[in-house]
């Protein structure tokens, strides 16, 4: 199973680049376009861009989003993202015409999908597999879950694709079934090519426990708090059984053995 | 997929003319020598922020920095701290990572050779649980082709052996320093903590046991608390502030240092304007490092280089030497 | 035009029920014993920044407030620092006002009787440039109706002789707070400088010395250059950096020395909201003060105090002392 | 001579003001309408305010500007001011319709104006002095003065006022005489019911100094970095023959001869 940019020289770009078509998704979401054509010319499915504060805006650090999509012809790239804090807060209220700052394309994407794919996504772990999903015509199935339809922020416009099969649950059933996704991957794991999951870590750990007793390989797109973005300060750490890798450069995409996940 | 693979062809300069034969005529003179190496210009990358090198290479051209100060290195492999290593507070961050480093061996072996066209000149930050671990990396490095200085960090907070006892005693100090000073001849800089009453016996201490120059400030001390945890939120429940929170903190030890020895002070601390690169040079920097500002604006190493160099030309000024610790003694006070 | 003319009028209560009488049924419990006062919350305004009072008056119930923590007093007037005395900093600001004070008796006759009637909780800080200033202003306050407690302010750094070289030396801290203990039955809180390598050392020679509570931290030392002047931009060349920028250092030292002396600690540096004054109390503070944060946001006490209770109220607990520390021994961890 | 704002009792409020009408005058100087009706109440020339940030920028400290106009029919005020640094690029970025918290009226103004008064205004100084003048119609003249034309930042319609007298002067002559407000002052000295001035340190100086050699009272705005602005914390010290004085407290305005002006 090859890695998708298995370029890895792909350098990432620091990019200038134009607010497009925001939308805020009640309550608290933000689904954001930006021209970003050197980062939409080369990301890959898991990638992810550090988008900058405005200047003299608390915070500093840039935040990190994975992408959700990406038009390489029109340059376009989509980012979702729950407004949670200070940094979402700011990147939310960039206006249309506005400019922000982005590093990317960064870390290691997802592998190609095999037939029979098996995409998880708990609450904001959408975002990276709307794109993964959006890679290839293959019948794949989405399972897609969160406490209660208000956290299913993603529009489901974004997810109508040709062989694309969708499963949601909710924990309170206030939509698809009552239950959370761990409960519909148990359904389907023994028909699965392989497992691509994204969402909190406890999620991952069952979709990691599931997959191994069914013995389908199982990739995991983990998250850790972050500095530069691009592996240099070693802030990021994820424990391996090797030892600490890096979120942003060694992943933030594992196979789900190479990382030991906590909470 | 080797992380440490070694692209030559990047867009880091293979010379070593630092620039020297590029000025153009009438552009005033960033040079400045510290501790016996010779910059080209005088920002450095700080240790830590920029790892090895490899990474920020592929966002600017290396040479364009004076030097650049490894991530601490320490004779065998650290694992480092249990993560969240970072957070975010008002103005700075504070980091935990702990120290981890591949180890002398592996840095020798994997990252320096990437380094070594870098077009920049390169100084080892070294780490230890003991004196004889700080002499070993020392002696060992010494003559190795590629490594222009060593910056002994005696001073990191975030390892609870070695690292803190150092740095905050004059004794000890001065131990572990002409320990060291006797494993080598290449330039020798001390880096200084700030979590100290009195850094001036410190530093002074570090002068009179063979310092070549003086690296100051580490980071501060601190915490967060997670309240939804109602727990420390770092894995190593303390780490170090860095950021322009710590700037007023920082360039005070600075003017504090630069008039209590002769050796040349590298100053550090929240760093993040040609503006505040003059402040710390007017308090008695002979160059400045940039860490944390890196994180959030890549551009800073190039943006400082840029402003230095339109103050000069505004205030028709040749050198950085002529305002050197001006502001210990302002015109008309002299 | 008497500037400290007593408006007794002003929208403060004078009763002094101290909203003991007022919790509505099922509200949490926010009074506290802090060194033996009673504080209807655990809120006050730290020392300095709030002056005596009379200003805050106008824009807030002063009643709103656990305690009130006046600016140091000293034995006789002092003048204060030349001018500029404050600059902003990233996420901070330094001031150097040096302690200027009207002296204990114009304290006592124009300050204190507007105080009186405020509804809250008055501890004088004390300052002295010898053991004999602290004592003398200590034993005149003993007894004076109206005032609460004392507050050794050991620790300023703006004031060259005193000040720095009580709070930096567990010797000299004994010294001072076992002196002035002598003078006075007051509740004694002493005042901890952050300038320093181990400031539990200190810590616990105030508490052998007999104080009754410690509060933490002062102002971090720092200055800044004005690169036009070429000179520092302070009148006194350095200050004392407060704000949000030197919270985690705050936070780390609070946690440090809650665990390390049985006495209540007063915890303030930096606070800027709710969620900063439950990250002091998990870490171990009785109460907090707020000093920089009035300046930017006079609301502030109140939103504290909002938001200490609707924390309260959603996690279902009586009263603070439920979380008092308990980030100290996390769940899970005990 | 009696203060215009005796009742010293009016007490600073915290308002949270719309704002209206900006005019951002080139290069730099920014005319910015505020409805504040609780401060446009009870504010008097020589006053000020304290303008707060917005939530989540830097810098935090709230910055000082003397009102320029005072409307109290509508509620309205108009601070002027130059374009510096953060705060104040910060607070000419507030667009119509947004909300700026202000903290006034504070500190004490200027005495009432008696006929033949001369108002001197120095680059900014010009601030309190157009609102000072408007405070009567008796037969007064201002001067006004700046290093070249584009620091003389007031728009020439709001001097337009009954009975006002203007001279002006530039140093590089760009606008009026060539010269500063100190050689038009020493012309209209000896025929000054009083002086009142704002403006650069070494301006003031001169005043005093002119002034007190004619005999004639001066009173003099100074500035100096704030941080409550109310006279709580003795940051904004200025020296006086008596010890320090709080300038947002005991001033801005003080009797030219009550300060010690240095630089
Ligand atoms: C590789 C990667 C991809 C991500 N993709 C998405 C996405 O597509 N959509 C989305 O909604 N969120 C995504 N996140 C999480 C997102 O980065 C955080 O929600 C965001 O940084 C919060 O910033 P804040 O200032 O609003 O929150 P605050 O809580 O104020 O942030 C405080 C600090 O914590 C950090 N932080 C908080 N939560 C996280 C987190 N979960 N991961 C990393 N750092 C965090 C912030 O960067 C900041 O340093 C991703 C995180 C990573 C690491
Ligand atoms: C009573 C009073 C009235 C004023 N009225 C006006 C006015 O009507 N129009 C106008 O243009 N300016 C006026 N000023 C000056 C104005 O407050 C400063 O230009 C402004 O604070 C600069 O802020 P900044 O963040 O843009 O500049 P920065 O240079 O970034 O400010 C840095 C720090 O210096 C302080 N500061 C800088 N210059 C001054 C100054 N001259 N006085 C006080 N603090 C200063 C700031 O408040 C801040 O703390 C007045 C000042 C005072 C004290
Ligand atoms: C993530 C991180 C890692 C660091 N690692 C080291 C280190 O290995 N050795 C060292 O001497 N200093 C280390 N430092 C301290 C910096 O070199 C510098 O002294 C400090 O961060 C202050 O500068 P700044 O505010 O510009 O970041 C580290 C700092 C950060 C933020
Ligand atoms: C303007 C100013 C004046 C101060 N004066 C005093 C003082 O007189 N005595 C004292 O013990 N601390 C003084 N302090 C320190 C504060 O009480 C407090 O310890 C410190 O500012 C940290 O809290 P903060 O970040 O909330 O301001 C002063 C602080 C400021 C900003
Ligand atoms: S964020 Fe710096 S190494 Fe990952
Ligand atoms: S600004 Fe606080 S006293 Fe004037």
């Amino acid at each position: 199973m090859s890695r998708l940019n298995k370029q890895r020289g792909a350098k990432p770009k620091q990019e200038n680049c134009l607010v497009g078509n925001k939308q805020i998704i009640a309550p608290g979401y933000c689904r954001l376009t930006l021209h970003a054509p050197l980062i939409a010319r080369e990301v890959y499915p898991g990638q992810f861009v550090e988008v900058y504060m405005p200047p003299e805006h608390q915070p500093m650090l840039p935040r990190p989003f994975s992408v959700y999509k990406a038009n390489r012809k029109t340059g376009e790239i989509v980012i979702l993202f729950e407004i949670k804090g200070q940094g979402t807060r700011l990147i939310a209220a960039a206006e249309a015409g506005a400019s922000l700052k982005l590093l990317g394309p960064l870390g290691n994407g997802f592998p190609e999908l095999p037939s029979g794919a098996v995409l998880v996504a708990g609450g904001m772990g959408i975002a990276p597999l709307v794109f993964l999903a959006s890679s290839t015509d293959l019948p794949r199935t989405l399972i897609y879950g969160a406490p209660t339809v208000a956290q299913l922020a993603c529009p489901s416009s974004d997810l109508d694709m040709p062989g694309l099969t969708i499963l949601e649950a909710t924990e309170d059933g206030s939509k698809g079934d009552q239950g959370t996704t761990v409960d519909l991957l148990l359904r389907c794991i023994n028909n699965a090519g392989a497992v691509f999951a994204c969402g909190p870590c406890p999620m991952l750990q069952a979709v990691k426990n599931i997959s191994a007793r069914a013995a389908v390989k199982a990739w995991v797109s983990v998250e850790e708090r972050m500095a530069c973005g691009i592996g240099a300060c070693v802030g990021c750490a994820v424990a391996t059984p090797g030892g600490y890798k890096r979120v942003c450069k060694d992943g933030p995409v594992f196979a789900a053995e190479e990382v030991i996940l906590n909470e | 997929m080797n992380k440490k693979h070694c692209q030559a062809d990047l867009n880091s300069k293979t010379n070593h003319d630092h620039g020297f034969n590029k000025k153009s005529a009438g552009r005033p003179d960033l040079r400045v020598n510290l501790a016996g190496i010779d910059l080209a210009n005088p920002i450095l990358a700080a240790s830590g922020p920029f790892g090895y090198g490899h990474q920020y290479r592929e966002l600017f051209d290396l040479s364009l920095l004076g030097g650049i100060i490894v991530k601490g290195i320490s004779p065998d492999p650290w694992e480092g701290n249990p993560p969240p290593r970072l957070a975010e507070t008002t103005g700075g961050m504070l980091n935990a990572v702990g120290l981890q480093n591949p180890g002398l061996e592996n840095f020798l072996k994997e990252d320096l050779p990437c380094l070594r066209g870098s077009g920049t000149k390169i100084i080892v930050n070294v780490v230890g649980c003991s004196v004889d671990e700080y002499a070993a990396v020392a002696s060992r490095l010494d003559g190795v082709e590629g490594i222009d200085g060593l910056e002994l960090n005696i001073s990191c907070p975030n390892v609870k052996a070695g690292g803190m006892a150092f740095g905050t005693d004059p004794a000890s100090t001065s131990n572990v320093v002409s320990t060291v000073r006797k494993q080598t001849g290449l330039p020798l800089l001390i880096k200084l903590s700030p979590n100290v009453a009195d850094i001036t016996s410190i530093a002074r201490a570090a002068e009179e046991a063979g310092a070549d120059g003086l690296s100051l400030i580490n980071t501060l001390s601190g915490m967060l608390i997670d309240i939804e945890k109602r727990a420390p939120l770092l894995g190593n429940t303390f780490g170090g502030l860095s950021g322009p929170a710590i700037m007023p903190v920082a360039l005070k030890m600075v003017w504090q240092v630069a008039g209590a020895v002769k050796i040349p002070v590298l100053g550090m601390g929240g760093i993040n304007s040609a503006r505040d690169a003059l402040q710390f040079i007017m308090a008695g920097a002979r160059a400045v490092a940039v860490g944390t500002g890196l994180f959030y604006n890549p551009d800073l190493p190039a943006e400082i280089k840029e402003g230095l160099l339109d103050y000069l030309q505004q205030q028709r000024l040749p050198e950085l030497k002529s305002i050197e610790r001006i502001a210990q003694n302002p015109k008309g006070e002299e």
